[in-house]
């Protein structure tokens, strides 16, 4: 376990993601955000945890934790596949742009976002956009949960192992009041 | 003595300045009176002249920011600390850092094909004369320097026009970089307007470098059936002496091949080429053979076929001088961009260089004389290849599997590997003698080398890499187009109308470099794809490369089955990095010679009918460099759209527009002058998609153009629905947005759509003749 | 509509070239048949044409790198972690990138002065014309444009002339930064070169300017009594309406002096200057006044004394707009280099412009069109002042101890400041009402604002500062000699021998910016020493500023005390930081006019000379700029070294020689032809002093040369051994090295030093004439 | 204590100083080293750590472990005012560049360094300097006394307070069996 970038050129900067261990930080911020959300890249449909797929972790955590899921690339269909409809799907540039405007109304037309998850996209995308919004989206906090540590996030599962990322993912769900 | 030829020696001249006295003059600016085009109001433009037209762009497409570092460390004030809204030492804030690096990054670029330009001219000029006339396309090309003479309001007739054009450029990039000095221009959009600025200057300065390279050099002239020529690592013959050109400067690669004809040895040697030296080499002799992308520089290099490396400059890697070594080959460098440290032979006797590169007295030498560089490379590699026996540095494959089981799964090569390949995994199968993982990875690596300096074990990774793909590298064996260069009038008159209708559905062209998320075959579906979707599909490059690397079940590559012609379902190599500008050029002269739309001059006015009638838009799926950026940056001006690859966020900013902002998408409608809604198309002006089937939805929407007619609009939205059924497995939730009436709806989607929209409260709304410029609705009806 | 103005208009044209027609031609090259100087063998130098020469030099002085990041992040293969001998993608190593970054600022910095050059030339010959004659000294200077004549081999006698050259350095420095691209250069060595090269060409850019603008707005001509003018903050009227002019392009200042003059409002408003301009509105009109230099701008706004500012190019804090705001100013910007997001009024009537200003309708405008400028300024400031009442943004005392007393000792302040100013602790004196702590850091702080940006309780600590050291600032009322510009060819005869053969102890030149360790009373303290030394002190830029603010006991700033002559003990402020040329001219006119060596386009032979002959030591102690990197680099290539400031690490590299490997510091001997032990003179060409102190020693160091005669030598060595021992408290250890003959030995030590020569085991050795160019050797030989 | 860059915008890269907080490392890597040396900067005259000048600190390390010292500067001046005699004196960019050169037979003519202590430079500028040594000096270890942490070095005290470091520097004399 470990809290340099994954990718190791794509240091750090002054600031740094808190590294996330234990599940119950995930409750906690979830308990303090008023609008959370969950963007969903295309890897979770290539990445498996020990025969069960990311995309079926994430939906679990999804209907556990109550978070609105969007799905970035083609990954959407994955959710539909799964018969998983409460999906919206948006390019990531497009969602990580409207993150930074304050008066976006979200997807939901609920308001701006408070807390954003992020799982599943190429590592070097993920730290540049959260790089993004650690810069110019003032209030948003941000958390990965690919297990390969972000430093721009404001929370990140550090580099763990598959299996590590499988067990933070079943006490999570648990957590959660899910299955 | 001079830098400039010089024309005329005058003893004395009288003229309304007084009398001068022994004075050389050379041409300066032509200005051609027999041009009876009204000059527009931009000729040569200012660094300020388009601002206005830019800041209507940006408006649209604002930039959303993703730091690739939280500091600036550009000046010893700093490193700064920009992150949170902080300024830097200057004063600087991070939008404008960011928007300042890109700016830096278009001037490298525009540079580096502005100096290509400027190397070639002044070659070509010592060669052929000021005077040497210029001819890209015979009578079948009237506008032959369609960027050129919209930005400049030149028709350049000959080589020594070019010159005077190449002043220009060169003043306006040192504006330009100068402006990215600390305690210059402090506003973000300010940097974006110059960004937009650099780019056109580069659209120009790669035109006039095709331009002098075609007319002088006999390369195929806006022909849709230039010669199909190998391409692939199994197209060069392991029995032969073989030279290896690598790079964007043509004339020592032409050197060769013409010491080769002289003496007779073609055939006798192959002269094969990585990067645009090999597209442009293939455009000057049909004998000469593609290896491949930038990406292949590594595996070609060890895998022994090379007797010698001649290398000109760009896209070369910096390490090929110890690389050649390695495999015992040497090496000639013959740019002065890129010496490499080497001592310059320029001037010694050709007897005397290929005697010390052939007795490995020196690994390398500097040759700044093309047609010196063609005798010795030829001469070296005829005595080299028997002493080196194509000595390569591949491991053998036990020594691979034995090797592997050392492995101690440390993850360094991951890490350090742009594309998170992993490699860990792949080596604890090599070690059990299982290499399909490793040759997964040969398909997907981009041959930058980096796993290998980290290995604590220091395994060579890209060796097995290779090794593990070897057997599909030599049966690499494909066909190419070569680069054809600019379209024909005649071409654009036929497919004017049915591209600014929407009928045509698209103009898609994928160009630049080969640094792909996931290997070259997704730029080869992409393109199929809408080749089989009868767009105009058009290539470049590295990429042009990449889309005849694949073959269908009759062992055909795509350029076997699709026509070279600028056509609906065409596949179109317009040929090298530099003759990208006949992509734009194609746009403009839709404007120019279907819509009768003066050029000279008149960037804004053509600016805005590209923008908003004709569909078409880039994809860089690779780009990596500078010169990408530039590139980019030219499309952007003229209002079309690029499309990059994942690690093209690394570009620091997208320019993304805001479909759900109604009041961000209103055009006027040049027949009232009323403001329309017009819809978001195109959507995006720089976008970094994040999969292949991402990309090819927005491609498809994209094309959409307000000036779209209701069947072109149709026709454009059925590939839209289509590809996001296939992809996404849902319909589109902005159909509304480009639903304008209801003929614009496909029929055999009527009742779905139709339900869609009524669930959104669509209305039907007017089709109009957009402009994003008030003086256009004027002029319109001044005709009247 | 054209680029360039165009001299002629010919209907038809018969020459060797065959008819042409309905041309018009513009003067290219003026190949001057009258100058009779033999032309050397690299006039108009490619970017490999001086490579040999370099390589010597770099064999000498080799880059020592300090790497400012691990990383490479200039293309998006990066980021990539080049740290400890890993390549990038592209296969680059650390040394080529470190030496990639400079060869990138260098041509930043070059672009910068040679697009300024171009701007003002294109501009002064739409005025003036083409024909407009050059004169920079009348008959006081024959050798015009030394540096230009060294370089081009052309005599520029009008604007012109000047325009053809532009095109020349325009070209080069597309070429070089071209270099930078991905895939280019790979050698660092070369990249090296290539910097030498940009700084070549800066130098002829500045040049060009300052003849540019020194010949056409009647600038001192050469003139060691040009005169003395206001310096300081206290010299401003704070009871005027007070116009602040920032920048380095001068004529929208000029347009403010014309139109004050025309209207006779000359002392009714007070203008006044930071950075270049500053020094150049001097140059125009004496009646201007110098504020500071660039470490200024914050203080100097906040105090709220300027009511309108009007900013050009370079070195303007790009915040300039929002701290103009907030004390009510207006803003002008006035070059396209630095829009700042405004609206370009330029075409718009003066009379609304105005109005929108004065009304606060606007914050600022941007106005291209000097004259229109100077219009609209004065208005504005007319009006603005008696509304905005010099408002200011400092804080009261009382207030600032309030607050003061709230600060939690976070270190946040400290460890943003790029000076690690102790701030914190300054805070908590001031919240105890003790104001000295801070009136410290008023002395040293360089006026950045980082500090502010990180207090988490937003203090504004900088006017913090700025309060503390009010008192103070409102004494600051010093003289400065206005820019004298070039150096005069008699000048250059009195001194011309004394100088080559040491009896003048060396030239010293203090240029550049203001980013001071520890202040600006360092630079100055240097300055007295080795002015009071009779060395010969010349400054410009910022540092000319510095200079200036010190008075002795009778009240008497530097320039005061000492001449303005170029001649031992002479104070010879050139001018802005295009003026630096004359200080590089000076030492090239030494070889041309007094050792009567031909410039004409034989650089390597003037190099030689100056680099084994003219002691002459360049300080850039507050050096942070790109600017700065490429002056420094005009300078290496003369072998002129250069010492920067304990930051001035920060530039990445050094380039050190090593006084410890005797076969480094050979030279010929021209006479014979043999190669001689020359010694360690000068024993670095680019190096970072920690301190002060560590400075003024090495400075009386490196001005010893080869050619030093015994006299020279030993009154040389008597400063550096004086020196040496008031500050390090001892003999230095290396004295050996460079007495060559006994007689070398200043005879007041002569028994100490003999004694150290004896442990040391030192010989008489050979005193030769110096050259590195084997090709001298035969000259002279020839000559007999 | 905190091992974040002292100048916050000078951060760390890919490899970081390991944080310094015993003195018995200083005492191992003494013993592991044969030719060590002691780099001292002109701002140990300048701090003050309670009433006892940083120099005179430097001065009784450098008895204790037999470190030669080389002063940067005008340091040296300071050492002989205070009759320390066994001290070079060089400036600081030479000593880095020949550091980096295997070659180079040391101050004493005994050969290249393998252990290098800094303190008393300006931060940024000993920050440089450990940058070009660690990329160019192959095995070199470098260790920074300054109390303000240094990314670049082998080993670095970390952010401490001036008390802290006098006890440090006490606690090290001691140990190194001076008084
Ligand atoms: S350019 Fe500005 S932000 Fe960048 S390092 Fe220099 S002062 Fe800091
Ligand atoms: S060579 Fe291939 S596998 Fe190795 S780091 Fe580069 S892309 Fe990854
Ligand atoms: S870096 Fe080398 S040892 Fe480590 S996992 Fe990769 S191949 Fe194995
Ligand atoms: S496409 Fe990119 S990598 Fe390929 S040759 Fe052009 S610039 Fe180089
Ligand atoms: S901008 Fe690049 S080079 Fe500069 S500090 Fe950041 S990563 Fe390093
Ligand atoms: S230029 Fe080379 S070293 Fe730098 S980021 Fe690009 S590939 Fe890496
Ligand atoms: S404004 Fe002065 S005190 Fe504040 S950070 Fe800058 S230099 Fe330091
Ligand atoms: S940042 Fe602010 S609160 Fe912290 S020490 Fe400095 S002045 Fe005090």
């Amino acid at each position: 376990m470990s809290d340099a970038p994954w990718q190791k050129a794509e240091v750090a900067g002054t600031k740094r993601a808190l590294p996330l261990v234990k599940p119950e930080v995930v409750l906690a911020m979830l308990k303090r955000s008023k609008h959370p959300i969950l963007v969903v890249g295309h890897k979770i449909v290539e990445i498996d945890l020990d025969g069960k797929k990311l995309i079926d972790f994430v939906i679990d955590i999804a209907k556990a934790g109550e978070i609105p899921i969007v799905a970035t690339a083609h990954s959407v269909k994955e959710f539909l596949n799964r018969e998983f409809q409460s999906v919206a799907s948006m390019p990531v540039m497009d969602v990580a742009n409207r993150l930074t405007d304050p008066e976006w109304k979200g997807l939901d037309g609920k308001g701006t976002y408070d807390l954003a998850f992020f799982i599943g996209l190429p590592y070097y995308m993920e730290w540049l956009i959260l790089s993004g919004l650690k810069n110019f989206s003032g209030n948003l906090q941000t958390i990965s949960l690919d297990g390969f540590y972000q430093p721009n996030a404001t929370w990140s599962i550090p580099n763990i192992s598959s299996k590590e990322l499988r067990e933070f993912f079943e006490a999570l769900i648990l957590k959660l009041g899910g299955q | 003595m001079t830098r400039k030829n010089v024309d005329l020696k005058i003893k004395e001249l009288k003229s309304n300045l007084g009398i001068m006295k022994d004075l050389r003059l050379s041409v300066g600016k032509v200005i051609d009176d027999s041009w009876e085009e009204t000059i527009g109001p931009t000729p040569y433009p200012s660094i300020t002249d388009l601002r206005n037209w830019d800041m209507k762009i940006l408006q649209k497409y604002k930039p959303f920011y993703m730091p690739f570092c939280d500091l600036c460390c550009l000046c010893t004030y700093g490193k700064c600390d920009l992150s949170n809204n902080k300024r830097g030492a200057c004063g600087l804030n991070m939008e404008a850092q960011q928007s300042r690096i890109v700016l830096l990054a278009a001037c490298i670029g525009a540079a580096t094909h502005t100096a290509h330009a400027r190397h070639l001219v002044d070659e070509l000029i010592e060669k052929f004369g000021r005077n040497y006339p210029l001819d890209v396309g015979g009578t079948n090309v009237e506008v032959e320097a369609p960027v050129t003479r919209l930005v400049t309001g030149i028709r350049p007739k000959t080589l020594g026009d070019l010159d005077t054009i190449l002043d220009y450029l060169e003043t306006q990039i040192n504006h330009l970089l100068s402006a990215t000095h600390t305690g210059q221009e402090g506003n973000n959009l300010d940097f974006e307007s110059k960004v937009l600025q650099a780019g056109m200057v580069d659209q120009v300065g790669m035109e006039i470098a095709d331009m002098a390279q075609v007319s002088c050099f006999g390369f195929p002239k806006a022909d849709p059936n230039a010669p199909l020529v190998d391409l692939g690592f199994g197209a060069v013959d392991p029995t032969k002496p073989t030279i290896m050109v690598v790079g964007h400067n043509v004339p020592p690669a032409i050197g060769i091949m013409d010491y080769l004809n002289e003496k007779g040895l073609y055939g006798k040697i192959d002269v094969c080429g990585l990067c645009c030296t090999a597209h442009d080499i293939t455009r000057y002799s049909s004998k000469a053979k593609i290896v491949g992308p930038i990406s292949w520089q590594l595996r070609f290099i060890r895998s022994g076929l090379p007797d010698i490396l001649v290398v000109d400059e760009q896209c070369i890697r910096a390490d090929s001088l110890e690389e050649a070594k390695k495999i015992k080959a040497p090496l000639i460098a013959s740019s002065s961009k890129n010496c490499l440290g080497l001592e310059d032979r320029t001037k010694d006797p050709v007897d005397e260089i290929v005697n010390d590169l052939v007795s490995g007295q020196v690994d390398g030498v500097l040759i700044l004389d093309p047609e010196k560089v063609g005798e010795v490379a030829v001469r070296t590699a005829m005595e080299v290849a028997p002493k080196r026996k194509k000595f390569k540095i591949i491991p053998e494959i036990k020594d691979l599997i034995e090797i592997a089981k050392k492995c101690n799964l440390c993850n360094e090569c991951r890490r350090a590997c742009p594309n998170d390949q992993e490699i860990p995994k792949a080596m604890v199968s090599a070690g059990k003698g299982d290499l399909t993982k490793l040759e997964k990875i040969y398909e997907e690596c981009i041959g930058c080398g980096r796993c290998e300096y980290v290995c604590p074990n220091e395994f060579p990774i890209h060796s097995f890499i290779v090794k593990a793909g070897e057997k599909k590298m030599k049966q690499e064996q494909y066909k190419i187009r070569a680069g054809r260069g600019a379209i024909q009038d005649v071409e654009i008159r036929r497919v004017g109308q049915p591209i600014i209708f929407g009928e045509i559905p698209g103009v898609v062209a994928f160009v630049g470099c080969a640094n792909y998320p996931k290997g070259g075959e997704e730029v080869a579906e992409m393109i199929e794809e809408f080749a089989k979707r009868r767009f105009i599909v058009v290539t470049s490059g590295c990429a042009a490369m990449s889309a005849g690397m694949v073959k269908d079940e009759d062992g055909k590559s795509p350029y076997e089955k699709y026509p070279g012609n600028f056509d609906a379902g065409g596949l179109v190599n317009v040929g090298s990095c530099v003759s990208n500008p006949h992509i734009a050029g194609a746009a403009i002269k839709i404007a120019s010679i279907f819509a009768k739309r003066n050029l000279r001059g008149n960037y804004e006015e053509i600016a805005d009918y590209v923008h908003n009638r004709v569909g078409a838009v880039g994809i860089a799926w690779g780009a990596m460099s500078q010169k990408a950026a530039s590139i980019a940056s030219g499309f952007w001006r003229l209002g079309i759209p690029v499309i990059v690859g994942p690690h093209g966020s690394k570009y620091r900013r997208m320019l993304l527009g805001r479909k759900d902002r109604k009041e961000d998408w209103y055009v006027y409608d040049s027949r009232t002058g009323e403001r329309v809604y017009g819809g978001p198309a195109p959507e995006h002006l720089f976008y970094a998609a994040e999969t292949k089937e991402e990309a090819m939805v927005m491609i498809a929407k994209l094309c959409m153009r307000p000036n779209d007619n209701t069947k072109g609009r149709a026709i454009k939205l059925s590939h839209y629905i289509d590809l996001h059924k296939r992809f996404y497995g849902t319909m589109p939730d902005d159909i509304h947005l480009f639903v304008r009436r209801l003929s614009d709806i496909p029929i055999t989607m009527k009742d779905e759509i139709v339900r869609i929209l009524d669930e959104k409260g669509w209305k039907e709304r007017i089709i109009p003749d957009p402009t994003l410029l008030p003086r256009m609705v004027r002029k319109k009806a001044n005709k009247k």
